[in-house]
């Protein structure tokens, strides 16, 4: 079949309800924070294969209402785990973008020191506090994280961002077991985007709802529409709230499309693995052009306020890679430097 | 999805002579190895992510599936402990597991069913069963890889009994190394090294092996030895050529297989060159220069002119930028330098 | 409180129910399976302060009916895959009792000539495929045996048996998934003892069914009395036929009481883990003694029937341990042999 | 479930004379360390399984959660890579993990997070995150251990960047190491032997340390150098003495530490003899043997007198049996006859 995965959410129809509980700055403010998501991810994608940025990228295009609702759940101390796929969860947790963009262009002033690259966009001032390039690797990480948020009687949430192929790792089994076990503050957030780099679910697992698998673990789990801003961050912020009330951890499963290539710049739908339908049904569904259309049907922004973030937004994008590009190179004593601490 | 598809394709290496056979790309040797081997034998399957998908494992694994179906060539969940024990147990059981991964940092979430499983089982039950199986990855570097996707881990797996290990390092040994590794009846690592897949080189074609334990000369010299594999003596056999323009005659030894070791190349070598210098894509400490190191003091003792010289990895892991790379790895002039201070 | 764990099942009101569907002849023998492990196992434990059996034990006294009647659903040619606890599991699949004790006394006679010890209790020739002492090791390989067997249509159903505290390692949830995806031809049988060692489930597991678990991975999964042998036996026939028929895995558990300490000889109730109450209570459903209550009632055994097994069992074992103790130890030479196959 | 109690409580050593100080068990001291640990710092926690059990991990962690509570003395799920991650995040976020292993083969269920996560985060992140935690384990030995419950795993991991590696030979340094390690802002594998358990040794009231990374002379010598670690080095002291009686002088290095490793005193020491024997509890291909063996001729070349001997582990799984042990494991003898080819 053409469409093997499509989406099941209620559309455009689900931001009415989840809508008016929040004020209409707030309801901007994602707004603009996926947009600006978007225009990033567009200009690294643009520049990409000009090689100056020397690291695999994993673009979140298609996926930002995600990073953004969630994150927006989050206080700046509160801690975000992530994997491979990391620029959105490190823009939406605050994380500074001229650091990003100098750490992929390989350069000292990279928010790691060019020693990470693109899967290690971590900026612990603003809680992006961990990445891991290894699938499922930062699931117990970040169950360690929020115990020692438990043991210190810190009121600190801790959030980790994994994908569908990261449940079928033994460690989210684990990490789940453990978490359920101790009341860990934590919450794990499942984008369930259907595929594992040009695997589709049904090749990996049987037919079945991770959210239900998670709940066997005494998880209070949930799905929500991971295309829709909104849903996502009253989720997100239910669960952090359980955390933070020590009723311990949830597991939330978003339904999410990545409409580019799972690695690199483009779109690779053409070599088959998925159906170029597939894809148009959910261009259907972009989470920001779904978002603008309830903010224009709310009259909360028009033409002219959509005129203004565009230039904000590139205003920016611009200075941040004008920053990266003239940022210096490591020297090789750089290299020698924290491989032990002391 | 090899993003560094481009960095690999950017790399240049001097193309073969038609004249002297069939040339073939290291990428194909493997893939030819793949096919006659699934051919030939119906206990064979190929396994791995994404051994199916448009990439097909660098493509390595291209079009095996549409010939052989997917029983026998399939994509897995992301599972690597619990599929390494599916591969235990179905070559306990009578079959030939290819079990494929993009890097060796992931046969690391399955190093409990590889060390304590898949190499000993033959062993503790008393040779009732034996276990048939590749585990295959490819060693990566640049791009970022960075600490998480580059390591080869040979030096972590030199000490586990039960176990071999195979590093070619031409398409020509690539495709009769694999060949010989599933025909093997034990379990045998196959650690490609991603920089080597750009390679053209001459390959007959069908069916031929090339012994696993046996190393080989790549070039014959008298002043000192550069014994290693993979990637690490391709950089070798370069360092040899430079050093020749300096009037140092290098031999240059290519192990082919980790382990077992060939001892007896290496002694042979060192016993009429004196000096040894031993090179490999891991890290130095307590891997495959240590035990070569060790070796040459061990048994070589009488011949050595000159201490043992070691050219792997620092005791770092590695940096993802490109700039830090490039202080980090070795290349072909540092392994000059070791063997010229050997012989000056 | 005292009772932790308490017995859930029908106790001896369960035997009229799934007696009816069986002979006699195969009710009497499933008793007699159960009696001999028992006696081999008590005259295990009274000779190991000895010291001649240089090898870690873990007995079964008390878990008797979920190995028998387990394997009571299996033919020579299905396969057994086991762990630690491996003495019913390899008597019950036909192991041959000598080789059992010489491999326990470390002689060259023994079923592994010495090099594996009582967890490695292998047999090939009778379907006892494989053990590991490593919790988790031997489910994985399970369902690469099973994997195995519809790679080569045979009519072969593979058993895997695993403890309640190997349903924690991940690697079991992966053997789960995979398992479910193909639809091997696998049987996992998991015993709940509810004690990890000395570690109670509620120190390792938030509280759940095991079984409701591994529902959600798409696979048939039932609770089963495990001191019920014939409950047992049922639950795996059905299972055996549904992996037969080729229509995949099937999940087991059987809540079990391990009447001895976890390793060695004698109980360690004692030393506090758990409340002397708790054993007591599950003395009082015995497997054994159940059986053999629900055979004399049916008149099916006496006293006379009962002596006569008796003697046969005593003097198979004691011929046994003669064969053992009289065997040669392994010389150099077999160190060496089968490091690697030619 | 210690099932080699018996065996361990079977095994003879001098007794050290009270006179000389405080007299304590190698588990006494250990439980020590960590109480002081506990004690000391509310960032240090516990946990392993069953370290709040009966048997309290071999006895060393006995009263640790009566007296410190459950949250910071805990028995975890049998998840051993879960629980290691679990670790790693704790330590990145202030804590002081200390996980407890019966044995190091369990601990290979964990590499992915120990090799690839632990040990590189703090270099992957630039130096924001350090990560200050041990992971101890119980090298196992006899009574049917067998090829599965009696892996030494330091060779594996020497060539792990951003590990220490800490394998302590009497109860004073077990005392004196752990408290380092717990203090230490890395992470620390620190494996200890189940054959030292039963020993007794002077050991100082409350906290020291002993420092990561410095050897220590066990015995002065002229003849030959025996340098190792753990139970190698406690074979290696008797071997020493048998030597001593055919007036072979030998020296005897307790590394104490495996990683770093400290190359000085292993080369002061050959300076003097020109001769080396290096042991290990472990395989010794590709591990510490090799390691050392390969530093000798690469730095102290000038000074050997004859070749590098190394005493461990041959390329076999091990055995379960009594008597196949016998022929397995090395012991003084062995060491002794090395040192004597060496110097005869
Ligand atoms: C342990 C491990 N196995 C394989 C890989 C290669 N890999 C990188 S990303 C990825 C896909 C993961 O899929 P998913 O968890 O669904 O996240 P997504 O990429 O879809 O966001 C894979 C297989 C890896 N990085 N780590
Ligand atoms: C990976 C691993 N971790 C720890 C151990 C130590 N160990 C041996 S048996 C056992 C208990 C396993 O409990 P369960 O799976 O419930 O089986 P049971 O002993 O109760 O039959 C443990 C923890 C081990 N052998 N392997
Ligand atoms: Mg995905
Ligand atoms: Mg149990």
């Amino acid at each position: 079949m053409t469409i093997r995965y499509g989406y099941k959410g209620e559309g455009a129809g689900g931001f009415e309800r989840y809508g008016s509980a929040h004020d209409s700055d707030f309801l901007v403010s994602l707004f603009f924070s996926m947009l600006r998501i978007r225009r990033i991810e567009e200009e690294i994608e643009r520049r990409y294969h000009q090689d100056q940025m020397k690291t695999p990228i994993h673009l979140v295009i298609g996926q930002e209402a995600t990073s953004v609702g969630a994150c927006a759940a989050l206080r700046t101390t509160d801690l975000l785990y992530s994997s491979h796929r990391t620029h959105g969860n490190y823009l939406a947790k605050g994380g500074d973008l001229k650091a990003m963009l100098a750490e992929m262009h390989c350069r000292v002033t990279g928010c790691v020191g060019s020693r990470g690259g693109s899967m290690h966009l971590i900026d612990k001032k603003v809680g992006m506090a961990g990445t891991s390039a290894i699938v499922g690797g930062a699931v117990p990480i970040a169950v360690g994280a929020a115990l020692a948020a438990q043991l210190k009687g810190e009121d600190r949430a801790t959030m980790v961002f994994l994908g569908d192929a990261t449940t079928e790792e033994g460690v989210t089994s684990e990490s789940l077991n453990f978490a359920a076990l101790k009341k860990a503050p934590v919450v794990f957030f499942c984008e369930n985007n259907f595929y594992s780099v040009q695997s589709p679910l049904s090749t990996r697992q049987p037919p079945r709802d991770l959210h239900r698998w998670a709940a066997t673990y005494q998880i209070p789990s949930v799905a929500v529409d991971g295309v829709n801003v909104l849903a996502v961050h009253d989720a997100a912020a239910a669960a952090v709230e359980r955390a933070r009330a020590g009723d311990g951890p949830t597991f939330i499963e978003a339904p999410v499309y990545r409409l580019r290539a799972h690695g690199g710049a483009g779109d690779d739908t053409h070599t088959g693995y998925r159906h170029i339908a597939e894809r148009e049904h959910w261009e259907g569904f972009d989470p920001i052009a779904l978002h603008e259309h309830f903010l224009r049907n709310k009259q909360l922004v028009d033409d002219a306020a959509l005129g203004d973030m565009e230039r904000k937004i590139a205003t920016e994008i611009a200075d941040a890679f004008e920053f990266a590009l003239n940022s210096p190179n490591p020297t090789e004593r750089d290299l020698f430097r924290h491989v032990y601490a002391d | 999805m090899p993003w560094d598809e481009g960095l690999v394709n950017s790399l240049v290496y001097d193309a073969p002579d038609p004249a002297e056979g069939r040339v073939v790309s290291y990428v194909k040797a493997i893939n030819e190895a793949l096919t006659i081997s699934l051919d030939s034998d119906p206990a064979v399957f190929v396994m791995g992510q994404g051994v199916d998908d448009p990439s097909a494992m660098f493509g390595t694994t291209r079009g095996l599936q549409t010939q052989f179906g997917s029983d026998r060539v399939f994509d897995t969940p992301l599972s690597e402990e619990g599929m390494m024990g599916v591969c235990t147990g179905a070559a306990m059981n009578g079959m030939r597991p290819v079990f494929m991964h993009n890097r060796p940092d992931f046969v690391l979430l399955a190093f409990n069913q590889l060390v304590t499983h898949a190499a000993k089982f033959h062993f503790m039950d008393n040779g009732q069963t034996t276990v048939p199986m590749v585990v295959w990855a490819a060693i990566g570097r640049g791009w970022g890889s960075g600490a998480q996707h580059s390591q080869a881990i040979q030096g972590l797996l030199l000490g586990v009994p039960g176990l071999k290990i195979v590093m070619p390092s031409t398409p020509y040994d690539a495709k009769g190394l694999l060949l010989s590794a599933i025909l093997d009846n034990n379990p045998v690592c196959v650690f490609e090294h991603r920089w080597l897949m750009k390679k053209d080189g001459i390959v007959p074609d069908g069916f031929y092996r090339v012994p696993i334990g046996k190393g080989i000369y790549r070039r014959r010299g008298d002043d000192v030895t550069i014994v290693g594999a993979s990637h690490a003596i391709e950089l070798g056999v370069r360092a040899a050529a430079d050093l020749e323009a300096e009037g140092i005659s290098a031999e240059v030894i290519d192990l082919r297989t980790i382990k077992p070791m060939d001892e007896h190349i290496i002694l042979e070598s060192l016993e009429k060159t004196g000096r040894i210098v031993a090179v490999d894509t891991a890290w130095m400490k307590g891997g495959v220069c240590a035990e070569i190191g060790c070796l040459a003091a061990e048994k070589g003792f009488q011949f050595l002119k000159a201490p043992v010289a070691r050219v792997g990895l620092p005791d770092i892991p590695t940096p993802a930028g490109y700039t830090l790379e490039q202080f980090f790895y070795p290349d072909a002039a540092r392994i000059a330098a070791a063997a010229r201070s050997l012989v000056r």
